[in-house]
């Protein structure tokens, strides 16, 4: 590991909406922190809390999750279930010790290339500062 | 669900992309990593893999290397996902065995540091290398697509889809808000660079609309609902009451005639408040169809129930006005929809120190349009509104465009309408003018040299930006005259040029309800506010939603040729869905292990599309897998774990997470 | 209810622009609004600290700010542009940029002065349209106006980036304080322009040549007097009617005014204690608009 | 030959031409990175601000040939001229610009440059009341007009005073003419805030 700590981010991005935000960054040549690692899922609805909890407790700096804009999702209202999990999620990841800035959720729109940079540059700044985690053991989670 | 069938031998190709990847990325020593990988029995670097001999390079290897996975990191699946399961399967491999890498977009276009993009390169191709060994073998659907179009919106860009679409055979629902067809093109007077008339070139079309059997025209209509999908959309339109009826009236106009009011006193929208109307009225003397309106606003029968009627006495045996008329709404099936839906034209009051609104010989493009037109409200006359003829005229172009205040775009038909009018308007009155650009773009066929024929008209090309239309007099000479004062960059000074009449060259800009009509069809917005298209070159009329097109200037501004160029691609794209006659789904849909399934019912309040049934006696639920779109919000909410996805199977995400963080 | 505002007079207050504080107290005194000046209050450092160095700069208007918000006050009161617009400016550059909150809050915390914090800078002008309103003014109005038709001049620095003053292109508040009180003012297209501000001292032939274009101009609008916002522009308009008439040759002698002088004398504050003989310009007119014996209103329409 | 190198100096003079060597991209870049000069590059050169500034018309360098040179790199033509000091900070140009450029903060940027390089243009009276200015607050923590003017008359022309004779009298009669010279009580601690940011 470099002696700057870099911070590995699992990052889901549903395929309408914030995948193609992604995408549009880079055909516009919109240069951000290369911490993330994006996973595409269908719809922000099949983020199921068991993937972010994996993610941590495989050694994840953070998590990411990318939604349509309330209103605009693909599939009518997966954004929507997935806030009210979101919800719940963020408690219980707290409660296992994980600082909320580590777990994160945003409306980023196919037209948002440049929201992407913001978004990513600003939540790796964060959990930079966070430092690395030390991974909880997986009985926790599991 | 277990590893599929026997040993997994896999196949990991990087793609050069040119220098667009392997600038970046390492593409060598990501090759050299992937060979190291679990199961990966092959791992090479090409400089394209999407070119024939990428391909085939693929099904070489999985012919001579009995691969059964396959890995391309390259490009977003979006791009190229669909060629490569093209490559597996004409290799004889079943196309769903493949995963993709996102190199390009998500990692050598946005990271300037080369070690981390290939270290981020390296996570995402192991990550996929364990996720593809969890792939299976899948089937796709086909989804009927029925041959009836619905095109949205009836300017040229909807009437040319329209026809090119009727003109095969299929039936077209044209729907247009307006009481006529035709559009921002039928108030124009000429069209550039031509100079041929805007009226000889549309109306024949738009009564060909109106005359073609295959086409229904439903004008002062708007649609409300759209359900459904491709291949089978529903869609609700609501119909105005416009208070005669259509198969009734023959058009003679007598009603308007006979109208009370016995002369016209309301603004008239068709000439941008120009002329008067009555509240009975019809757009423009070639409006389409040939059917008056009423106005209930201002129609006096309307607002105090003590009108002697006139109109209907003169309609006489025909009885095609019905005061009675009320809102309707049409429900039809339509398998593809395009929308033409338009721009409007930037509203000029937005930037104050122009002056439009506050000194009356202000004037936009479009009030112009309709001076100089033969039909228009002065016969063609460009006078003042105080009934002058002006001596000087400006032009100030970029007004809406390429500003950070404002609009941010290049509205690109500004500059060469703003030609046209300085031709037509010098051609009407003689007047002296004034051309005032940050730029001249004339990229278009015939454009530059019509620019070149405006310099030798001696129209007067001053290259500033607009400071300010001003009223206050320096000197003698500006007295009651309109100031532009402005810099004349080329010739390096500041100058104060009184003149008689001023035309702002307002840009184009999405319509007011774009937000409500990209909602309506499911469909999303750039950032300036214009309708996305699914990729810029290769997809310019699709949408990420299939079955919906985009023509004409909702994607964007442009001008006349470009939108019918764009109808015509419209109308093909949603013909060759038709005639295929089916088109084949993702298959990512969810299913339920029964044996598993609790019968909680959870997952049958998640679905939106009711896709989800529960079988009373077994108490389990089954998903219809025709009405399944694959979003996976059940999977997630199934408290079981007893629902899975085809495509995204908890397995293969897990895998995934896996693979990025197990640090090698 | 009396409303007490924190005061910053800034420097021209107390020289040229006398009459324009006489004038806002008494206002403000008759609209029973207090005005609590601000203890030992420094320079904002104008245009001219922006021009040599920038650190500092901000830093003389942090200084004034956080010795607001030390004397317990929440909004900060300036008739003068150029430090409405360098205090506003301060407070948005060290919004955006962490450097310069940086340099001024270092400086702050060592001379113990509290952080630059939520102090609203306040103009006299939105201060009487938004708090007080124009329905209030009103129905306080005991004098008519006699003259004829003024021009707002607002000058450049009250509209422009960072201030909330009103629109930067065509502001309108000033016009609709006086209108309230039955003051008929023209539209002014030079509303905005610069009176070059202290070029009259320093270029003098350019400083007065851009006076005598918006006394010209207002004139030519058929304006009776001018009436401004600003310290500077009232002093330059005024002082070099003289040397227009000499130069120019036009008959010029056109009374500016500060736009509380007139408010305040429609509300009846009393012609001295409104600074009003303090002209340079137009006096004898003043005479005729300001008569000690204007009759009082009983219903002001 | 002498007459021949004298010839050769004369058009040298003259030059309007200008070598890539004198342009200084490492300074342009500096200048855009100061606060309120971000947008400089994205200047698109369409003269808004030179037709909306009410001194361009007496300006050497239009406002917009200033930005066109400093994103260029030719610094001693941006920092010698006299546009940056007839500049009197009114932001017309700010608000109008399409690129919403503080144009009157690049200005500033250079002013405060031909200050600390010296390259402002001697005995121009703007730079001159700038600097009396800023001394006159660092020592009295108030600015007072009557004492400014006299100061600077003097670094640059006393002449003019007879000039200014009448409006004085104007101001002393209607009592706006203040002969004291205002000071805050905390100017000690002023200048010990300020100290440390002598520049020059």
């Amino acid at each position: 590991m470099p002696e700057s700590f870099e911070p590995k981010i699992v990052a889901f991005f549903c395929n309408w909406c914030t995948y193609l935000a992604a995408d549009l960054a880079g055909t516009s040549r919109i240069k951000y922190a290369p911490n993330t690692r994006v996973v595409r899922v269908m719809c922000s609805g099949r983020v199921d809390p068991q993937f972010v909890l994996d993610a941590f407790a495989k050694g994840a700096d953070g998590v990411l999750i990318g939604g349509c804009h309330p209103g605009d999702c693909h599939y009518q209202e997966g954004n929507y279930k997935a806030l009210r999990r979101f919800v719940l999620l963020k408690r219980l990841v707290k409660q296992m010790g994980i600082e909320e800035e580590r777990l994160r959720l945003e409306w980023i729109s196919a037209a948002e290339g440049e929201r992407v940079k913001t978004v990513v540059n600003d939540m790796v700044e964060k959990v930079r500062a966070l430092g690395p985690r030390v991974p909880a053991r997986r009985k926790e989670v599991a | 669900m277990s590893k599929a069938n026997g040993d997994i031998r896999i196949g990991v190709y990087v793609c050069h992309c040119g220098t667009n990847i392997s600038a970046v990325v390492d593409v060598k020593s990501l090759a050299a990593y992937g060979a190291t990988l679990p199961n990966v029995v092959v791992s090479r670097e090409y400089k394209y893999l999407c070119s024939d001999p990428g391909q085939d390079l693929i099904r070489q290897d999985i012919a001579e290397r009995k691969l059964n996975r396959v890995v391309v990191a390259s490009c977003s699946p979006h791009l190229h996902e669909q060629t490569f399961r093209n490559a597996l399967a004409t290799g004889g491999l079943n196309p769903f065995f493949l995963q993709m890498v996102n190199i390009r977009e998500q990692d050598s276009w946005v990271t300037e540091d080369k070690q981390a993009a290939t270290r981020k390169a390296r996570d995402l191709v192991r990550a996929a290398a364990r996720r593809v060994a969890w792939n299976e073998s899948l089937e796709r659907d086909r989804i009927p697509i029925h041959p009836a179009v619905m095109v949205v919106g009836g300017g040229i860009a909807g009437i040319h889809a329209a026809l090119t679409l009727a003109n095969s055979g299929k039936h077209v629902y044209l729907v247009e808000r307006e009481p006529t067809i035709g559009g921002h093109m039928a108030q124009f007077d000429k069209t550039f660079p031509t100079l041929d008339c805007a009226a000889c070139i549309l109306t024949p079309k738009m009564s060909a609309v109106k005359s073609h059997k295959n086409i229904t025209l439903w004008t002062y209509s708007e649609v409300t609902q759209v359900d459904g999908y491709v291949g089978n959309f529903k869609v609700k339109v609501r119909r105005w009451p416009r208070y005669i009826k259509e198969d009734l009236c023959s058009g003679c106009l007598e009603c308007l005639k006979a109208c009370v009011y016995k002369e016209a006193k309301f603004p008239d929208d068709f000439n941008v408040g120009l002329a008067k109307r009555k509240p009975i009225y019809i757009s423009f003397p070639q409006a389409v169809p040939q059917v008056p309106v009423i106005d209930p606003e201002t129609c006096i029968q309307f607002k105090s129930g003590k009108c002697k009627k006139t109109c209907i006495d003169a309609c006489g045996e025909r009885h095609a006005i019905s005061l009675q008329m009320e809102e309707k709404t049409e429900e039809v099936e339509v398998g593809n929809i395009i929308l033409a839906t338009g721009s409007q034209p930037f509203d000029a009051r937005r930037i104050p120190y122009y002056g439009y609104g506050v000194y009356p010989n202000v004037y936009t493009a479009l009030e112009v349009e309709r001076l100089v037109n033969a039909s228009g409200p002065t016969g063609g006359e460009v006078v003042l509104r105080d009934g002058r003829t002006p001596k000087s005229v400006a032009i100030v172009h970029c007004v809406g465009s390429r500003d950070e205040g404002t609009n941010r775009w290049c509205s690109r038909v500004c500059c060469m309408y703003s030609l046209k009018l300085a031709h037509l308007i010098k051609e009407h009155t003689g007047a002296d003018i004034f051309n005032f650009y940050i730029d001249i773009r004339t990229p278009g066929k015939g454009f530059e040299e019509f620019y070149q024929k405006l310099l030798n008209e001696r129209v007067h090309f001053v290259r500033g930006r607009v400071a300010e239309v001003t009223d206050w007099a320096l000197d003698p000479s500006e007295e009651n005259k309109l100031v532009i004062r402005v810099e004349d960059t080329l010739a390096g000074i500041v100058r104060r040029i009184p003149v008689d009449m001023v035309v702002l060259s307002t840009g184009l800009e999405p319509q007011a309800d774009a937000e409500q009509v990209r909602r309506l069809f499911n469909i999303t917005c750039a950032s300036g506010g214009f309708f996305l298209e699914r990729h810029p070159k290769l997809a310019p009329v699709s949408t990420f939603t299939d079955g919906i097109f985009l023509a004409g200037c909702c994607q964007g501004p442009k001008d006349i040729p470009d939108t019918v160029a764009q109808a015509g691609a419209a109308a093909a794209e949603a013909l060759a869905l038709i005639d295929a006659g089916f088109v084949e789904t993702e298959p990512n849909a969810a299913y339920v292990m029964e044996e598993v399934c609790s019968g909680c019912k959870t997952c049958v309040a998640m679905c939106p599309f009711s896709a989800i049934e529960f079988l009373q006696e077994e108490r389990k639920a089954r998903i219809n897998q025709a009405k399944c779109k694959g979003c996976g919000t059940c999977v997630a909410a199934c408290p079981s774990g007893s629902i899975y996805q085809h495509l995204f199977e908890d397995q293969q995400i897990f895998e995934e997470i896996e693979g990025i963080l197990t640090n090698a | 209810m009396a409303s007490t505002y924190g005061y910053f007079p800034g420097c021209s207050a107390r020289g040229t622009g006398v009459a324009y504080e006489e004038s806002l107290l008494t206002l403000f005194r008759l609209l029973n609004l207090s005005l609590d000046e601000l203890k030992d209050w420094n320079c904002c450092g104008a245009t001219s600290y922006m021009s040599i160095d920038e650190g500092s700069a901000f830093l003389l208007s942090a200084r004034n700010l956080s010795r607001a918000r030390q004397a317990g006050h929440r909004e900060l009161v300036t008739p003068c542009s150029a430090c409405y617009l360098v205090l506003r400016k301060t407070q948005d550059y060290a919004a955006r940029y962490p450097e310069i909150a940086k340099s001024v809050g270092d400086s702050l915390v060592a001379a113990n002065l509290p952080p630059l914090d939520s102090v609203t800078v306040r103009h006299p002008m939105e201060v009487l349209y938004n708090d007080v309103g124009l329905e209030r003014i009103k129905s306080k109005v005991v004098r008519h106006w006699r003259g004829g038709r003024v021009a707002c001049y607002y000058g450049c620095q009250l509209v422009r980036p960072f201030a909330e003053a009103d629109r930067p292109h065509d502001p309108t508040r000033m016009d609709e304080l006086l209108q309230a009180v039955g003051v008929p003012t023209i539209d002014y297209s030079l509303k905005t322009k610069c009176c070059g501000g202290s070029l009259t001292g320093t270029i003098h032939e350019v400083g007065v040549r851009l006076n005598y274009i918006l006394l010209k101009e207002a004139a030519r609008k058929g304006a009776e007097a001018i009436v401004t916002i600003c310290p500077l522009c009232q002093y330059n308009l005024d002082a070099y009617q003289g040397e227009i008439r000499k130069h120019a040759g036009e008959p010029l002698d056109m009374p500016v005014f500060f736009f509380t002088q007139i408010l305040g004398w429609a509300l009846g504050g009393d012609a001295r204690s409104l600074g009003l003989g303090r002209a340079i310009s137009g006096r004898r007119s003043i005479e005729e608009w300001f008569s000690k014996h204007a009759e009082e209103v009983e219903s002001y329409v | 030959m002498k007459r021949l190198k004298a010839f050769w100096l004369s058009t040298e003079m003259r030059r309007k031409m200008k070598f890539q060597r004198e342009a200084d991209p490492l300074w342009a870049q500096k200048i855009a990175e100061r606060p309120g000069c971000e947008g400089l590059f994205s200047c698109l050169q369409c003269g808004t601000c030179s037709g909306t500034c009410p001194l361009s018309i007496y300006m050497d360098f239009a406002p917009r040939r200033i930005i066109a040179l400093v994103r260029e790199g030719f610094k001693e033509d941006a920092l010698s001229c006299q546009t940056i000091w007839l500049c009197a900070s009114c932001y017309s140009c700010a608000v109008h610009c399409p690129r919403q450029i503080h144009i009157t903060d690049v200005m500033y940027s250079l002013k405060r440059e031909a200050i600390q390089e010296k390259l402002y243009p001697r005995h121009f009276p703007i730079p001159v009341l700038a600097q009396e200015f800023y001394k006159m607050v660092r020592r009295k923590g108030r600015s007072s007009e009557f004492w400014l003017v006299l100061r600077m008359a003097f670094r640059t022309n006393p002449m003019q005073l007879l000039g200014m004779a009448g409006t004085g009298w104007q101001l002393m009669r209607t009592g706006r003419l203040r002969l004291r010279q205002d000071r805050i009580e905390k100017v000690k601690e002023l200048q010990s805030e300020l100290a440390g940011r002598e520049v020059g």
